[in-house]
């Protein structure tokens, strides 16, 4: 229970994976704009993570290591989560049109975004057990929401700001991550 | 008399005097007691510090105004002398000038006008800085120096290795190791307490951060220890930079929220983060981080602390 | 313990010039202008027509508008123009100017009225035929203030003797000198409206009045004396209703739908002085004053007298830099001093520029001062902010219609930035927008 | 060199297996949770300007491109695109399009800044035309005068308006699009869509009579009626004490711009 | 458009990672260091390269409906042999960049060309389009990792640098994540403001 709880929090807090891994950076810094968006992306990427972590752990387990495949781990992953994701993006797409048309694009996006990928590779990396892995998809992807969701607050107060031209979008996006990034340096250490 | 030609502006017609400048030399004025009495207790090279601070942030106000053709007059509203101020009043006695000269840049810098200057920052940048600062040069910005810049710890640091602490007579007062600004407690409860009574700051934020800090020290056990209300709270208080933060960052008016349930949010969210860390983390202060981190989340607060209108009221529809 | 509401601020009172002078009746102008539109409402028709001679009294405007009442004429002449004409809410209104020929020959359906003889139906009818309205400034018809909607019964009326605004004196000085007139006005909006308990607010800094009015109340059960605290704006109509009552009105709703009448003092007293005398409202009190004016004090002006008449009687010792109508923190700004005294005229005020310094306005730096004061409750920077960038919905979200525009957020703002102007611009593109969809 | 045909066998089979199982999954999702989109509204929208202006009563291009793509609205509601959007409109809607004749310009009528038409107060506040209108109707002493405090500009969406240092209005005609954003924003109604080849225009809006229009500016129309007179094709006609050219008879000829005492009229974009 | 357009396009008028703003993840990640950097720059080239001269010459067997799916494949197949290329001879490499070599998959770059580009091109113009996208992305790669490098640690590429400033303490944000988010806004920032200048 306690290993469970670290995986947690560390995902969450000191290895944020926007934040200090640099996992998801595009969805991150691309539909970011408003928060509404924001939250319905990271329950999109929740939703994916978690299952893709147990889809994977279980390809994993059961194919890739007894059949001495590990080396199309990436492969094998990429397709899972494609899958996954084209699923997911249907049903969003039958049961909420709102949501499917405020995240537009990004859906599909999921696929490439590395974080879910990431979220898999680490699992294994850390040979993590099937609870472990879905805590740790399941947290990470929190961790992801979480940023996403204070990112989005911050760039939507800024559409008030005179940031100057040259830096607004993408640079002052970059920027602020850093500012957070570095709030979230004081957790370091806990656990 | 014969009337020539009128001014017509909008109500209403009659004006306070509150001005930024105002509200913010009357801040540089709360905090110099507190920064006096750094002068008084390290010696005269702090003075250095307390000076190079302000100096440098209004000149690298000035400069980037000018680069951003900007009037540079906003670089004199004395917002930029506070967060250089804020930024020398949080670094150690021993810390060399240039590195209160490099945290003022970079709060100004990043911390300020790349978001496009006064009122659209989302983060302290007296504190943002000073982050950066701590983990750019983690060794200069935690080497404490007690008076005649001898080394020594925090009582913070002494705490958390389980040594003897100062009495609370003398946190309270001041005669302890710390950074600049955060030793007399005394001095700065009285300029935080003259900038409420002067409506520059509101009571919400300082009392619920404080409070919850000292409530959860009370409560929870230390790292590695089990027994709960076991916990030295009025030793937290006066420690580390809960006052100074608590008063005078936390309270930012750009930087915190702008509803009033929303500032109690703010100070119990930052009390919060501040007690774990300093209980469990691995830093024994917490307090830049935690308001960074309300800071971040100070748009979301907004949001949904957003009160009810005059008008809410039922039948309404 | 002194009542009062949620917000507000503490402006200088710039009282002290005219609050203990007497009121002194000025002498009727040469021509007076008489504004077809005095109040919030349809505008009247004229009844005269140019050249016709007309008298003390006479009803020479009415119209059909159920919000709406009739406007008289303040001196007795000929009518010598019907033409549009400056206006002191900053418009430009059709006006009828009529000649004085000093005779004030008084016109025949002016006679003294009993109470006590008139059904309530009667009364109501009355207070519009005389062409009441609030005097306090807002300018709301009076007997439409008197008719509750279908479901809502009254159960308190109101008098408003609060008079926040800094220099104004008017009510002040009409609740000394005529304190029984208030209490009889009060008794007879009482007694339309079948209300059993009256009460009238004002502010402790004014204990002169306080002292009078109890005293005019004496022993009396059903009229409540309630002092309020010194806040602005404690005289808005939500505000004083929260103070006295601990009641709120809903979101575009008026006192009434909540059983409450509002009354200005003035008002009532103007009621109780047309059952003295049979004169409809021809005249009024005005506090004159500002650095600019050489000799301050409280005026009783015959409706349609020009500022600049009045302006003229009182002196000018510089030359001003504004000159408003009303207080100075909901007051309008004139362009020129050829604006006639209104029934819901309450100050004329010339200021010096030491008195109301042009400001620069500047970034908001987020210190919700203005949220923390405002009386409404709502947001004026987000309002401002966002209103500015055309975002109306935004606008709309943080309470923009709810302002009434008191002035208290802009009078805080230590950025300077004109919120109640940026405000109003708000609200007539959500109107606008309203109006297109 | 050995080749280990299980392990390439069995990473085929695996791949192909997984690939298999997936494409069955998705084959039978897409027939659930199918969703029909109009692939009318994608190309309607693709031709669309993008400007997002609004001009045409909806909220951006793709409010207008839901309701042309089901036929709830007339193809030509985008002054926007032009002659082009409308051509591209009607073959994707099978639509015969009737060309604008000429293209249309935004003007502002007119021509009395700073140096010409005096103020009556000196204003502050906000620094915009609805603004200071909402207080006494503006600050210009001419009633029907341009105030000058740039809400055009603010309000063009394709940067073709700047204000000069007379505080006047000026038009850049190539990014003037005619969506008329300025006609209806304008709090002074100062402007209205001229046909672009129609270079004579009588830039003011004053309906007072001669004497008040010489006291509150220089260059308004007095109403004197020469170039009533010597228009040659009797274009002008004055109503209401001002000069107005019908333009369906207008010929350049320039004329009335050579009259006209108070230079009210002009020639030129 | 010439050859010769094609491939300077991906350095500088089109650069991957400043003026399209991909790739963002192993950019942030991976620029401790400029040799980190250069490799992942490598790395990434070769897939970029192989993928789109593969992906070009099979543009017209492919399905359009699946053509996603397929691209990943492909570009899956080239990041294995990387990674296990890697993993044989620069081991060392190979374990800094971590999970960031089979990331490269995800690389939106690498996606984007084969569709934007190499699906709808010949063989030869695909291999300058990787080509030129590739070495831009690496020349960005490299140019951030050495500032954070010199600034963050005082030496470029392992190499001391600032021999001349003895008493330069290195700015350690600089090698940790949020020094790669601020510089890497600041450059681009920077990028620009000296191209609206330019314009």
């Amino acid at each position: 229970m306690d290993q469970i709880a670290v995986i947690f929090f560390s995902a969450i807090l000191i290895n944020n994976f926007v934040l200090i891994r640099f996992l998801g950076i595009c969805p991150f810094l691309g539909i970011s704009q408003k928060i509404e968006t924001a939250v319905g992306m990271s329950l999109a990427v929740i939703f994916v993570m978690t299952v893709a972590s147990l889809a994977t752990w279980t390809v994993q387990t059961y194919l890739l290591l007894p059949y001495d495949l590990v080396y199309l781990r990436t492969i094998v992953f990429i397709l899972v989560i494609a899958g996954l994701v084209q699923f997911v993006e249907m049903v969003i797409q039958k049961s909420s049109p709102t949501l499917y048309q405020a995240l537009g694009v990004y859906l599909p996006l999921i696929t490439t975004n590395c974080a879910v990928l990431g979220v898999t590779i680490l699992n294994l990396n850390e040979g993590y057990n099937l609870i472990e892995a879905l805590a740790h998809g399941f947290a990470a992807a929190v961790g992801f929401g979480l940023a996403i969701v204070v990112f989005a607050g911050i760039r939507e107060r800024l559409e008030l700001a005179e940031v100057p031209e040259a830096l607004q979008g993408f640079p002052i996006a970059l920027i602020i991550a850093g500012l957070l990034s570095i709030s979230f340096f004081g957790f370091q250490g806990l656990l | 008399m014969e009337i020539k030609k009128l001014a017509v502006s909008s109500s209403p017609h009659l004006h306070s005097q509150n001005s930024v400048r105002r509200a913010m030399l009357w801040v540089l004025a709360a905090l110099a007691p507190a920064s006096l009495f750094a002068v008084y207790y390290y010696g005269f090279y702090v003075l250095v510090l307390l000076v190079a601070g302000p100096v440098a942030a209004v000149a690298s106000e000035a400069l980037i105004l000018r680069l951003r053709r900007k009037p540079i007059t906003a670089a004199f509203d004395g917002s930029a002398a506070v967060t250089g101020l804020l930024l020398a009043l949080n670094v150690p006695a021993g810390a060399s000038w240039w590195l209160v000269v490099m945290g003022a840049l970079l709060a100004i810098g990043i911390g300020k006008q790349v978001f496009g200057g006064i009122g659209h920052n989302p983060f302290n940048p007296a504190l943002a800085a000073r982050a950066i600062l701590v983990v750019s040069w983690p060794e200069r910005m935690t080497r404490w120096v007690g008076p005649g810049l001898v080394s020594s710890a925090t009582p913070l640091a002494e705490y958390r290795a389980g040594n003897l602490v100062p009495s609370h007579f003398d946190l309270f007062f001041g005669f302890r190791p710390g950074s600049l600004g955060e030793m007399s407690v005394f001095l700065l409860l009285v300029g935080g307490i003259t900038l409420i009574c002067l409506e520059i700051i509101d009571w919400k934020i300082p009392v619920s951060f404080i409070g919850t800090v000292a409530f959860l020290t009370w409560v929870l056990p230390r790292e590695g220890q089990t027994a709960f209300f076991a916990g030295d709270p009025i030793f937290h208080v006066l420690s580390g930079g809960l006052i100074l933060g608590a008063f005078f960052m936390a309270t930012d008016w750009t930087t915190s929220p702008i509803t009033k349930r929303g500032r109690i949010v703010m100070g119990v969210g930052a009390g919060i983060i501040t007690a774990i860390i300093r209980l469990y983390g691995g830093l024994p202060e917490g307090v830049t981080f935690a308001i960074l981190i309300m800071n971040a989340c100070t748009p979301l607060i907004d949001r949904y602390t957003l009160g009810k209108s005059y008008g809410s009221v039922r039948g309404a529809a | 313990m002194a009542r009062t509401f949620v917000g507000g601020v503490h402006p200088p009172y710039r009282k002290d010039k005219t609050c203990f002078l007497p009121i002194e009746r000025l002498s009727a102008p040469k021509t007076v202008v008489i504004p077809l539109l005095q109040h919030i409402g349809g505008i009247n028709a004229p009844l005269v027509a140019v050249g016709e001679r007309v008298l003390f009294g006479q009803k020479i405007g009415d119209s059909d508008a159920p919000i709406a009442c009739p406007v008289h004429a303040s001196v007795s002449g000929r009518v010598i123009a019907l033409e549009k004409r400056g206006h002191p809410n900053g418009r430009e209104v059709l006006s009828l100017v009529i000649e004085n020929d000093y005779a004030d020959e008084v016109h025949p359906s002016v006679e003294p009225k009993n109470m006590d003889d008139m059904s309530p139906a009667d009364l109501l009818q009355w207070i519009r035929e005389a062409g009441m309205v609030g005097m306090g400034g807002g300018g709301f018809p009076t007997h439409a203030k008197l008719t509750p909607p279908a479901g809502v019964t009254l159960d308190a009326v109101l008098l408003n003797g609060a008079e926040c605004e800094p220099y104004l004196t008017t009510d002040h000085r009409v609740m000394v000198e005529w304190a029984e007139d208030v209490v009889l006005g009060l008794r007879c909006l009482m007694k339309v409206t079948g209300v059993k308990q009256g009460y009238i607010g004002v502010e402790v800094n004014k204990q002169d009045a306080l002292a009078k009015l109890r005293g005019a109340v004496a022993a009396a059960r059903d009229i409540q004396i309630v002092p309020l605290a010194v806040k602005y704006p404690q005289g808005a109509e939500q505000q004083l209703i929260q103070a006295c009552l601990n009641r709120r009105v809903p979101k575009g709703k008026r006192p009434v739908h909540i059983g409450v009448v509002v009354n200005n003092v003035h008002t009532a007293q103007a009621i109780a002085h047309s059952l003295h005398t049979g004169l409809p409202c021809v005249e009024r009190v005005v506090t004159v004053d500002g650095a600019a004016v050489e000799r301050p004090g409280n005026v009783l002006v015959r409706i349609g007298t020009s500022f600049a008449d009045i302006l003229a009687e009182r002196g000018l010792a510089s030359e001003p830099y504004k000159l408003l109508s009303g207080g100075p923190m909901m007051g309008i700004a004139m362009h020129t001093p050829a604006v006639p005294v209104c029934k819901c005229t309450s100050g004329i005020l010339a200021l010096s520029r030491a008195e109301s310094p042009a400001t620069e306005a500047m970034t908001c730096v987020r210190c919700a001062r203005c949220i923390d004061v405002c009386p409404m409750l709502i947001y004026p920077t987000l309002i401002a902010q966002y209103g500015e960038r055309g975002r109306t919905e935004e606008a709309e979200k943080y309470g923009a219609l709810e302002c009434h525009e008191c002035g208290a957020c802009t009078y805080v703002c230590p950025s300077h930035i004109p919120l109640v102007q940026w405000i109003r611009l708000a609200k007539s593109d959500i109107y606008a927008r309203r109006n297109r969809g | 060199m050995q080749i280990d045909f299980r392990s390439v066998l069995l990473a085929l089979g695996a791949l192909g297996a997984l690939g298999l199982i997936f494409g069955a999954g998705l084959a039978i999702a897409a027939k659930k949770f199918a969703v029909q989109t109009d692939p009318l509204y994608a190309q309607v929208l693709g031709v669309l300007p993008g400007a997002n202006c609004g001009a045409c009563g909806y909220p951006g291009c793709a409010g207008y491109a839901t309701a042309v793509s089901k036929r709830l609205v007339a193809i030509d509601k985008c002054p926007v695109g032009g002659n082009d959007l409308l051509g591209n409109l009607g073959r994707l809607m099978g639509i015969e399009a009737k060309l604008a004749a000429d293209r249309l310009v935004a003007t502002p009528y007119c021509d009395g800044g700073c140096a010409e038409a005096p103020t009556r107060f000196s204003y502050e506040g906000i620094q915009d035309c609805v603004a200071v209108v909402a207080l006494s109707g503006g600050d210009k002493a001419c009633r029907y005068g341009c105030v000058g405090y740039g809400t055009c500009v603010k309000l063009c969406k394709f940067g073709a308006i700047t204000m000069d240092d007379n505080r006047i209005p000026v038009v850049d005609a190539d990014k003037c699009t005619a969506c008329g954003l300025c006609v209806a924003g304008c709090p002074k109604d100062i402007f209205s869509l001229r046909p672009a080849g129609k270079q004579v225009h009588i830039r003011c809006r004053s309906h007072d009579k001669g004497a008040v229009v010489r006291k509150v500016c220089s260059v308004g129309c007095i109403a004197c009626g020469q170039c009533v007179k010597v228009c040659p094709v009797d274009a002008i006609a004055m109503r209401n004490f001002l000069a107005q050219i019908d333009y369906e008879k207008c010929i350049n000829c320039g004329r009335c711009v050579e009259k006209c005492p108070t230079k009210t009229i002009h020639s030129g974009l | 458009m010439n050859d010769l357009k094609v491939f300077w396009r991906g350095i500088f008028d089109e650069n991957p990672t400043f003026r399209l703003l991909l790739g963002m993840c192993p950019t942030l990640a991976v620029s401790i260091a400029a040799g980190q950097g250069f490799g992942m720059g490598l790395a990434a080239t070769a897939v970029l390269v192989a993928s789109n001269i593969l992906i070009s010459l099979m543009r017209r067997v492919i399905p359009d409906s699946i053509r996603i799916p397929c691209y990943i494949v492909i570009i899956a197949t080239f990041v294995t042999m990387v990674d296990l290329v890697m993993a044989a001879f620069v081991p060392a490499l190979h374990q800094v960049l971590g999970i960031f070599i089979p990331l490269i998959v995800v690389n939106c770059i690498i996606l984007q060309r084969a569709e934007a580009f190499a699906s709808k091109n010949g063989v030869w113009r695909s291999t300058l389009d990787g080509l030129g996208m590739g070495v831009g992305f690496t020349l960005a790669l490299v140019l951030v990792s050495a500032i954070r490098e010199i600034l963050g640690s005082g030496t470029l590429f392992g190499i001391e640098v600032l021999w001349f400033w003895q008493s330069f303490e290195p700015m350690r944000i600089m090698v940790s994540p949020p020094g790669a988010f601020i510089v890497l806004g600041l450059l681009i920032g920077l990028i620009n403001f000296l191209s609206m200048r330019k314009a």
